[in-house]
């Protein structure tokens, strides 16, 4: 860290001007800001002024008119669940697992398409940099310029190229350089004989591909066979959310005196959320349930290969 | 390379790596030093480590005790080959109607190049129409868009024909192997599947979601406690890359049992990261100086048998220049990860625990974390992260959350894709939480 | 009819029976009962229960607060028409190649008639050609035999122009209905989505589960004890057929809270088998009689005080001949339940708690529980379980299993076939044991 | 339960000769046995002479020359895992879920195929009696034979019908009478007109296919729309057994002083299994982990639909 980037590599202790701070508000609301004197933040818990940020310490409570926030330092997981949405985007537990089966790390050089949102782009650009690349390619000229100026604003400018490109017909801006590929497009089977000439071939490289449906990953999983990859596997992930509660846990005798209403008190916690806790004499237990009761099920198979290095 | 991204030079096998070896088709992956004459055993394969010195890592041939390197194009002509003959012994009557590759050239590939299990006669028709096309100089793109277009083979016969052909086709390829150079995925894959218990059941999907939520990037000062055979402390260094601090909490003397570590074969900048600090040293709040004397001579009977039990290789009298600066290191490193702890500049602190309770490790560290930092708990028990789910609620943590995940592997094969039978499903759980302040 | 497999005739809706109500393409699914003069509303479809009545269950097209029967023929039909006219205007240019529906007919119907998303244009002319066969006399066998050697559509194209014209499409068919005969399934799925909390979580999966490793059949007799709506109850009922007894442990001085039992429509030798008994007289080890006088003649406080807590409808002024005869038959049915359970004739134990701890329900009822008798306790809550396992495994019991499982729906259409994007998941664990003795 | 039928139905305290009874050995080995006197079951705890086993009460633990065992009465799950194996088998959780989807109950009038070992025809039979029938077909001979022998020594011959022969090409063995139709067959397409005929009409009914690979599940759920089945859903079941366990919790002190190898016991439990337990003064804590550490994750998706009643 030679020069002080914006925060989403810097370690400052304070918050300063032009840093991008996440607004916790509550556990589904936060709001990504960039700081700047004379702007109002407005939210839930009324206004907050840009001032009041400023000088403060990351991951200080701070009051605003009508309730507290606090002021978190930017990582990729806050930056996927707050970023403005243009897209469908995808979340921490796929792009944990796409940076894991790229075997991305600082150094690596990355190809992507499509840009989307650019949740992905962030993660992967954060974990390639300061001395790997990002070429992230979309077919799309609003998302594109709107990535590139996150990218810059995020200190991640040097890092990566956004181009408005359809790699499908028109291949990626890289050949023979890419460590890893990364396919979230309709049609990857198009896209694939590109991706084996974006990759570096001394080297080889990894191929991972991002689709809902089975018959996507089926006419994939032969593209990838035809271009000459190797241990091709399909994966899918499905997680599981869970909530700790304290819960009563009453005897046949009290359940026959009281029946299973009990009177509940509502209280705020620190998260900001309200809780509705149960004052009873009754025993009582923590225990996690799965919450919300309905969840995401499937977001898409990850199939992933490798192009094995190619004597020179 | 790690760092040089322009690098267009090749990495070639060398002696004193460490690699990964896998049959193809086979169900072991080893990781394995490479040195002089050394006998590499895999599955019933022997070679002699030295015949794979100088060449690039892929894919290789033994005979006769030795690996000759092999492209994949030439298994996939191979394959072929050895389908023809197959093909015809076997013909299916259902399948004996002429097909016509030059109109419909339908085109199946198993999906996965090194576990070709071809179908039939068919198959090895459309295996040659691709090959034709190759010759003929068809472009990979329009290979493929002919290849989908007209892949009823993939529809029309029932699962349970093929299968019995297949099974009698299977571990033909049994003298082909993969050398590969480690990575965090095929190492969190090979000792989850060679011994799940000693890494805490944990799942490489489930490291890496531990590496997202943690925030992990380049220049970040990160506490590792773990007991998952240095796993987690060697996805960190790598993700370091050379800068930040991967500070490792371990017993004994000197860091022991992470092998995950030393198998990846690091360069001194990317290890400089690796600061492992003793927990005698947490637990004193400070850093200790080793006990150089063989003897008691301070009386410090604990100490000395911990420096025994960690069968410390050093001792005064034999001590020579190397493994004093090899200490000299080793404490410098240490220094440098317990003031990082002192003056809270941690950002995050991930603990992957086995048997140690994590509000033990909390208690100690927890306070040190800075402001915004994350914390991420993995355990194969759920119970005892929702103690430590109590714990941090109590203290100033935001955005708890607590998740399992199911990670399946699908078949992809024409007309028998579904999820594998059965699968290795032990795991664990992932609390994660941001430390924040109130003033 | 559940006991006369011979009967031919019709069952068809009548008055006073309890029915489900689902909106095609709805997301609900309503158990009302049909009175006369009732209006029933279905997400914002309403009609007039009397118009059902005589009718057989099934499809039923709404019109004027009136619903009338419709076949699946003519909806299907129906649709066709009405795609013809939507294709015609959406003429996609990728498609416009003329099919041949004689030498090729590719027919795709969406996987749920009920739901059909055609397929552009192409689809639409596959339709024609399923109707065409239809009117030649082709048999449904040959009919499904061309239907399946040509699915190319299924295959060559991408999916997210299918999903734009299949949402232009959405939402067509609003006046049809289904109106259903209950079924434990359909109750149980209609229950979880509504109201997860007050069913435990339980779902139909797993409900399923606690019948089958129960060894549920007719003839067995059963203690359930259920904090589930009278799900787990009215499940049992229905598995006995009207021969051995599904006891069941309720609150208060009459059951309550068992939707479930009661939406069945049960008739009275199915119901022959249900034995409710006062957790009052479980407690007491014996049968104990109703208080009969609004006013504590024996100075029992409590007995009162719970009597005017359940509402008890009866007055000692009141009460008239049918009033008595009701309360004459459950003290008979709970004298029958109580006796088996002394006698130790239990066969299965069920217990599905939300807030009761299941071992203050096995120290009362486990001692009488048959040898080689079933155990199956359902909880929410892992933990609660855990250590009903403690205590299970202290007293003779084997084959302690606790499992999990997972339910996921396919979306099974053509080109875009995944599991659902989300689905309800809360559910439970089930422990299952089996009791023995020592000599 | 007027006559006393053989054990699967019938509630006597004690156990008869003629009775199949399950030798419980441990968890994973259960032995099915008719008993007769004058036999002798051989098994890992040595020899059990048969007239021991009469007149015994269910459940009871017996001495065998080299260990005990228990004697249970046999139920649908127990015959299950127990049963003499032929073919692949439908295990418990789907055997389970079957059943419900074909809204199976005493008097239902079920047709399935393949009958294969019998281990869901058992629990169909079991369910439907005694006024209910099952049609059972195969293709197989030998396996038909064997299966029809176990009805009867099993007490379910008056509610059931083996038959060999081919669905998928000569229909079931009754037109417009079932309740409901299972098939578990190669090519359920071909069945599924036949099974629209074997419905009985007037009441409608439920069908329900498993098939492991999703191409037959994708054609299946063309036939049921082609054939006028409403309501075609696909589902999935992923079961997860789990053990409990005893489990220490250590201290960072502790796990500095003692590492994570405790000196280990060896017990055998009631069920007969050898559980390992740590001696060890450091606290312990009941937990549940996922065992064994691999398991089944997939045996078949579960397309189910209804035909309608028609009016007659």
């Amino acid at each position: 860290m030679t020069s002080s980037p914006p925060s989403f590599m810097s370690y400052e202790d304070r918050i300063q001007e032009g840093d991008t701070v996440i607004v916790y508000v509550t556990y589904g609301q936060m709001v990504p800001t960039i700081v700047k004197r004379g702007q109002t933040l407005m939210m839930k818990y009324g206004a907050l002024r840009h001032e009041f940020i400023i000088g403060k310490r990351w991951g200080q409570r701070l009051s605003a008119t009508a309730g507290y926030v606090y002021i978190l330092r930017p990582t990729s997981d806050l930056w996927t669940r707050a970023l403005p949405r243009r897209t469908q985007i995808l979340y921490t537990a796929d792009c944990a697992q796409i940076l894991s089966l790229l075997d991305a790390k600082p150094g690596s050089v990355i190809c992507e398409s499509g840009t989307g949102s650019g949740s992905l782009s962030h993660a992967i650009a954060l974990t390639v940099a300061p001395t790997g690349h990002l070429y992230t390619h979309d077919i799309d000229e609003t998302r594109t310029h709107k990535v590139l100026e996150e990218f810059k604003v995020h200190g991640l400018g040097s890092v990566t190229t956004a181009v408005v490109r359809n790699v499908c017909t028109s291949g990626f801006h890289v050949e023979n350089a890419a460590d890893g590929v990364f396919l979230d497009v309709p049609a990857p089977w198009e896209a694939i004989p590109f991706a084996a000439k974006s990759i570096f071939r001394a080297r080889g490289g990894r191929l991972v591909s991002f689709s809902p449906c089975l018959e996507q990953v089926q006419r994939a999983c032969l593209a990838m066979a035809a271009a000459g990859f190797v241990s091709i596997e399909t994966i899918e992930l499905v997680p599981e959310q869970k909530k700790i509660v304290s819960q009563h846990r009453q005897t046949l005798e009290e359940f026959e005196e009281l029946g299973d209403a009990y009177p509940k008190e509502r209280k705020r916690n620190v998260d900001g959320t309200i809780v509705e806790q149960s004052s009873s004499a009754i025993p009582r237990i923590t225990i996690a349930i799965v919450y919300p009761y309905s969840q995401p099920t499937h977001t898409g198979y990850l199939t992933h290969a490798t192009m094995l290095p190619v004597a020179e | 390379m790690e760092t040089e991204p322009a690098e267009t030079s090749q990495k070639l096998i060398k002696s004193g790596e460490y690699l990964i070896v896998q049959k193809i088709d086979g169900e072991q992956s080893r990781i394995v030093r490479f040195t002089p004459k050394q006998k590499i055993l895999i599955e019933k394969l022997k070679f002699v480590a030295d015949s794979a010195f100088g060449k690039p890592h892929g894919l290789f041939e033994v005979s006769n005790n030795q690996c000759l390197p092999m492209s994949v194009d030439r298994l996939i002509e191979e394959l072929q080959l050895q389908e023809a003959s197959v093909a015809t012994s076997s013909i299916d009557p259902e399948v004996t109607e002429p097909s016509e590759p030059s109109l419909d050239p339908r085109v199946v590939i198993a999906p996965s190049a090194l576990k070709l299990e071809p179908e039939q006669k068919r198959q090895k028709l459309e295996m040659d129409a691709v090959l034709e096309m190759k010759k003929q100089g068809v472009s990979g793109q329009e290979m493929v868009a002919k290849l989908v277009e007209g892949s009823a083979s993939f529809q029309t016969r029932t699962v349970f024909s093929q299968s019995k052909y297949i099974k009698r086709k299977a571990k033909k390829h049994s003298d082909r192997v993969l050398i590969l150079r480690p990575t965090i995925r095929l190492l969190a894959k090979a000792y989850y599947l060679k011994d799940p218990d000693r890494l805490a059941m944990l799942r490489a999907d489930q490291l890496a979601l531990i590496l997202q939520m943690a925030g992990l990037h380049h220049g970040k000062n990160v506490v590792v406690f773990e007991q998952t055979l240095g796993l987690i402390t060697s996805a960190v260094i790598e993700r370091l890359g050379g800068t930040g601090a991967c500070i490792h909490i371990h017993r004994g003397a000197v860091a022991q049992s992470i092998p995950c570590v030393h198998s990846m074969n690091y360069d001194d900048n990317t290890l400089s990261t690796f600061l492992p600090v003793r927990i005698k040293c947490v637990l004193a709040g400070k850093h200790l100086p080793y006990d150089n004397n063989r003897k008691a001579v301070n009386g410090d009977d604990d100490n000395l048998e911990e420096v025994n039990g960690d069968k410390e290789p050093e001792k005064i009298e034999d001590q020579d220049l190397e493994a004093l600066a090899r200490r000299n290191d080793r404490l410098d490193r240490e220094k440098r990860g317990i003031d990082l702890i002192n003056d809270e500049q941690i950002h995050s602190l991930i603990i992957g625990s086995r048997t140690v309770d994590p509000i033990s490790v909390l208690e100690l560290l927890y306070p040190k974390l800075a402001p915004s930092g994350t914390i991420v708990i993995y355990s194969p028990h759920q119970n005892i992260l929702i103690s430590a789910y109590d714990w941090l609620s109590k203290r100033q943590t935001i955005n708890l959350v607590l998740t399992d995940q199911m990670c399946r592997v699908m078949q992809v094969l024409p007309d028998r894709t579904h999820p594998l039978m059965a699968q290795h499903v032990a795991g664990g759980h992932i609390l994660t939480g941001i430390k924040v302040i109130d003033q």
